[in-house]
């Protein structure tokens, strides 16, 4: 069952150096107030694993706090570049950063191999692109039926996943709506999990469309209003597509970076 | 704009894609202009048109342009929201997404694309984005429309790497990957269409815009641009289109 | 996009003889009315595909609509046997039943493989059971990352599937909410498709839990009011579990049986 | 009801099925005795049991016995309705699911089950329903309660057919087909209770009910079952537990 935590003590307990951790949220829904807690207390040697970067993980890089990243497209949605994961990749400032890279559909399947306790998923993808001679988590795999030659990918089994949900119930029960991209195999693929919520409530009530992860596969909730911003959380608040556009003039340069960085540490969350 | 038209070289190569689009088929749409042609599309020549987002927004009809692939906008819109493996597996690899939009840093002439690194991948020069969901839509949608703006140092002779496949080297290599989809359809640019030869998969240029010369084209591209020997001229942006288009875009 | 048409019509224009048909509904929503109509249009030689085969396959069998079952759990829920089933089986009245049998797991994964356009699918499952020596569509798999064992069953993609669900707009996009199974991916598993409905409406309001086809995946849309009963339809009737239980005394002997199914065959559709 | 007692052998094996559910855990249900063990406990000293139906409904709360595994009371109550592919692979297969309950046609004294057929495969005696989710019931949950009325035709020595494994021929099956659950932790019988040995995995009787001899369990069983030094005997059904399972089964 999961418990019912304040923020820092939540990634306190489920965040420890040199994890695995996946943070997910498709556009919508990204748990950028327990990033921030992530960089406040200065966790080191992580594996970030997400399929779309975003200016979540350009912060968390900046803060090298990343040693690792496995991803499938790291940009700065409709506005271009995240410079920070750049820094990192081309000149290994504030350290190196490894890479292991996937498509889309590549991490999703890994995700749902995770969260279906298979070591592998089989998809039709990458074959005649350049990228299975650069990750060696790619391979091919035959067909018994049909000896087609399909691909595998192997299982993701982050060791945390925190993902960011609408609300949840006293049990711990979370519920979130919309677009929930890829978060109930994120959680479901970890060992452990953290989820912050809008609001606690006294019951769930159903809603078109919403997902719901039960208590019992949730290790810690942690109410974080406003938690998904500069993304949004629908029903509750909307992108603050500004912070995207400004975002980009802070992360050019290292100086502006660590400004920025210097006043995140500073917040008590 | 350019003198003695009425919009930008941008404006034409939206309407352009916009006006590929085909009334009650379903189209995998991409952030920026991939999504203002289909948005203009459904507006205009096409009100059937099934918009799909990769966030898993099935039939999308927004009512403003959507300001990035997971804008709430689309959600509330959709026909259905599914799981971003769904949108992967029931219905792109599936095979079931007419047309594909894709665009990248570099392409080749035989419709490959890098959206992944200029330079050496273990030593980039410039890091780019990476894969997303393109590599699969440009394995699995029936048929790719390709948005770029044109340039020599985007239309190149060689790609430093194939981040999704085209026609890869030639006829046949789709079929020996077990590529599904029928690949590039056309080349949608600023300056005109470039379309596959149907012999040899290499990209022609077979129309060219309004004000353009085909000498323009072959000028702005990396490698010796075989030309139609009679391209033909895109009809200009209607007032229509162009209203409809602008007010997407501004508002 | 789906056509809107009469059921007899549907049937006619979806399934023909020879036809691979999957039936599917999970004890909700089983497409009865569609079934009785097969069984009036003396379809023949029909290879059926369904998890649970049921009191509906019960009575398609025993009309001898159908050369061949594949399917997971033959039995009449709560109540018992499934008699005709058995009789085709044990004694190949009215015809011989050659039968390819699987479990849930695998019969479920085998529909998403057929949905997801790939040739197999993966699962733990089958291994140290009896079954593989019996059924030719369980295969060994390795997995290339960590070698170990798994395994492998094909993709069905049958000719035809049929199912029930709630309503339908005048466009032919689909609604179905409760228990909806393995509908979705029978549908989108299938060549072509025929849902029967309980009503076609204006608008598809969103409801909590419910799924959608799009038009543009189904073939044909086909109003048939009480068209689950004897099982049932979330929001607008029961099951009639007395049915299940009388269907045990007419389906023992084939004498009762055969007056049933001249009862079937008189009523128009 | 036999003489001397208060309740009938299906009651008390109902009731013992029910005590051996551990509150705050999840349970994959079957309909039939399973379903009102399940939804026993769950009124009694398991409130927080978690019941899971292969229909796709998890953490249902009925507040009658349901009559099907998709009976629409559990859809109604439940925390989540899911998809069957998702019920068995992200619940079921990942081994999230502590309890799974299993009966069947024939058991062996390797907690093997037969629930496929009698006689020949391709020659049948009784042709039985099948697979179902057995096999992976037996395969994933962390352990396996095996509810069945015993007698020589149901506990025999050797099945017609293997169905679902419990420990196979012994000690390290399990292991060598990559089975991750426990396998059964024991059987739970009109009579008694039946738990492996933890040497040799063999079926031994470990308990017997009130009322019930251990010799009357040996002749019950169609191999030489093993009896433990001093079976325990199972406490008699309370007075609640029998209340509220009459009320279940009635209603």
């Amino acid at each position: 069952m999961a418990e019912i935590v304040e923020l820092a003590d939540g990634v306190a307990e489920v965040v420890r150096d040199g994890d695995e951790v996946a943070m997910e949220g498709f556009t919508h829904l990204i748990p950028f107030a327990a990033g921030h807690e992530v960089i406040r207390q200065h966790r080191r040697d992580l594996t970030l694993v997400r399929m779309t970067p975003d200016l979540i993980y350009d912060q968390v890089i900046g803060a090298g706090c990343a040693a690792r990243l496995v991803f499938s497209w790291g940009g700065n949605p409709g506005v271009g570049s995240l410079h920070r994961f750049r820094d990192a990749v081309q000149h290994g400032w504030p350290r190196p950063l490894e890479i292991e890279e996937h498509s889309h559909a590549g991490m999703a399947n890994r995700y749902a191999a995770g969260a279906s306790g298979l070591p592998f998923a089989v998809l039709r993808g990458y074959r005649g692109t350049d990228l299975p001679a650069q990750t060696d988590t790619i391979k091919p795999i035959t067909c018994p039926f049909t000896g087609e030659e399909l691909t595998a990918v192997p299982a993701l089994n982050p060791d945390v996943a925190i993902v960011h949900a609408q609300r949840a119930d006293r049990a711990g029960n979370v519920q979130m709506w919309g677009i929930t991209g890829i978060q109930k195999e994120a959680v479901l693929s970890a060992s452990r999990s953290l989820v912050t919520v809008e609001e606690v409530v006294d019951e769930l009530t159903p809603l078109p469309g919403a997902v719901v992860l039960p208590t019992w596969v949730v290790t810690a909730v942690a109410v974080a209003r406003g938690g998904a911003a500069p993304s949004y959380a629908q029903g509750y608040y909307d992108r603050d597509n500004s912070a995207y556009q400004e975002w980009d003039a802070i992360s050019r340069e290292r100086d502006s970076f660590s400004a920025w960085l210097d006043g995140v540490r500073k917040v008590v969350a | 704009m350019s003198a003695g038209t009425q919009w930008t070289a941008d404006e034409m190569m939206s309407v352009a894609a916009s006006r590929s689009l085909v009334d009650g088929t379903a189209c995998f749409v991409g952030i920026g202009l991939p999504s203002q042609a289909a948005n203009l599309a459904r507006r205009t020549h096409a009100p059937g048109l099934v918009l799909i987002y990769e966030s898993g927004t099935l039939g999308a009809k927004p009512d403003r342009l959507p300001l990035s692939i997971g804008d709430g906008i689309l959600a509330e819109t959709a026909d259905s929201v599914i799981t971003v493996p769904e949108v992967f597996n029931y219905w792109l690899q599936a095979g079931r997404i007419r047309t594909g939009f894709l665009s990248g840093a570099q392409l080749d002439r035989r419709g490959n694309i890098n959206t992944t690194v200029i330079g050496e991948y273990g030593d980039p020069k410039v890091r780019l984005p990476g894969s997303g969901g393109a590599p699969e839509i440009a394995a699995s949608c029936q048929e790719v429309t390709i948005v770029m703006r044109q340039s020599r140092r985007s239309f190149v002779d060689r790609l430093d790497f194939i981040t999704s496949l085209g026609f890869g080297s030639g006829p046949g290599d789709r079929e020996r990957f077990g590529l599904r989809g029928g690949g590039p359809l056309h080349v949608i640019t600023d300056l005109g269409v470039l379309e596959p030869d149907p012999q040899d998969r290499e990209l022609t240029l077979t129309a060219v815009h309004p004000g353009v010369e085909p000498e323009q084209a072959v000028e702005a591209t990396g490698w010796p641009l075989r030309v139609a020997a009679e391209p033909a001229r895109t009809p200009p942006p209607t007032a229509t289109e162009l209203d409809v288009l602008r007010r997407l875009t501004t508002s």
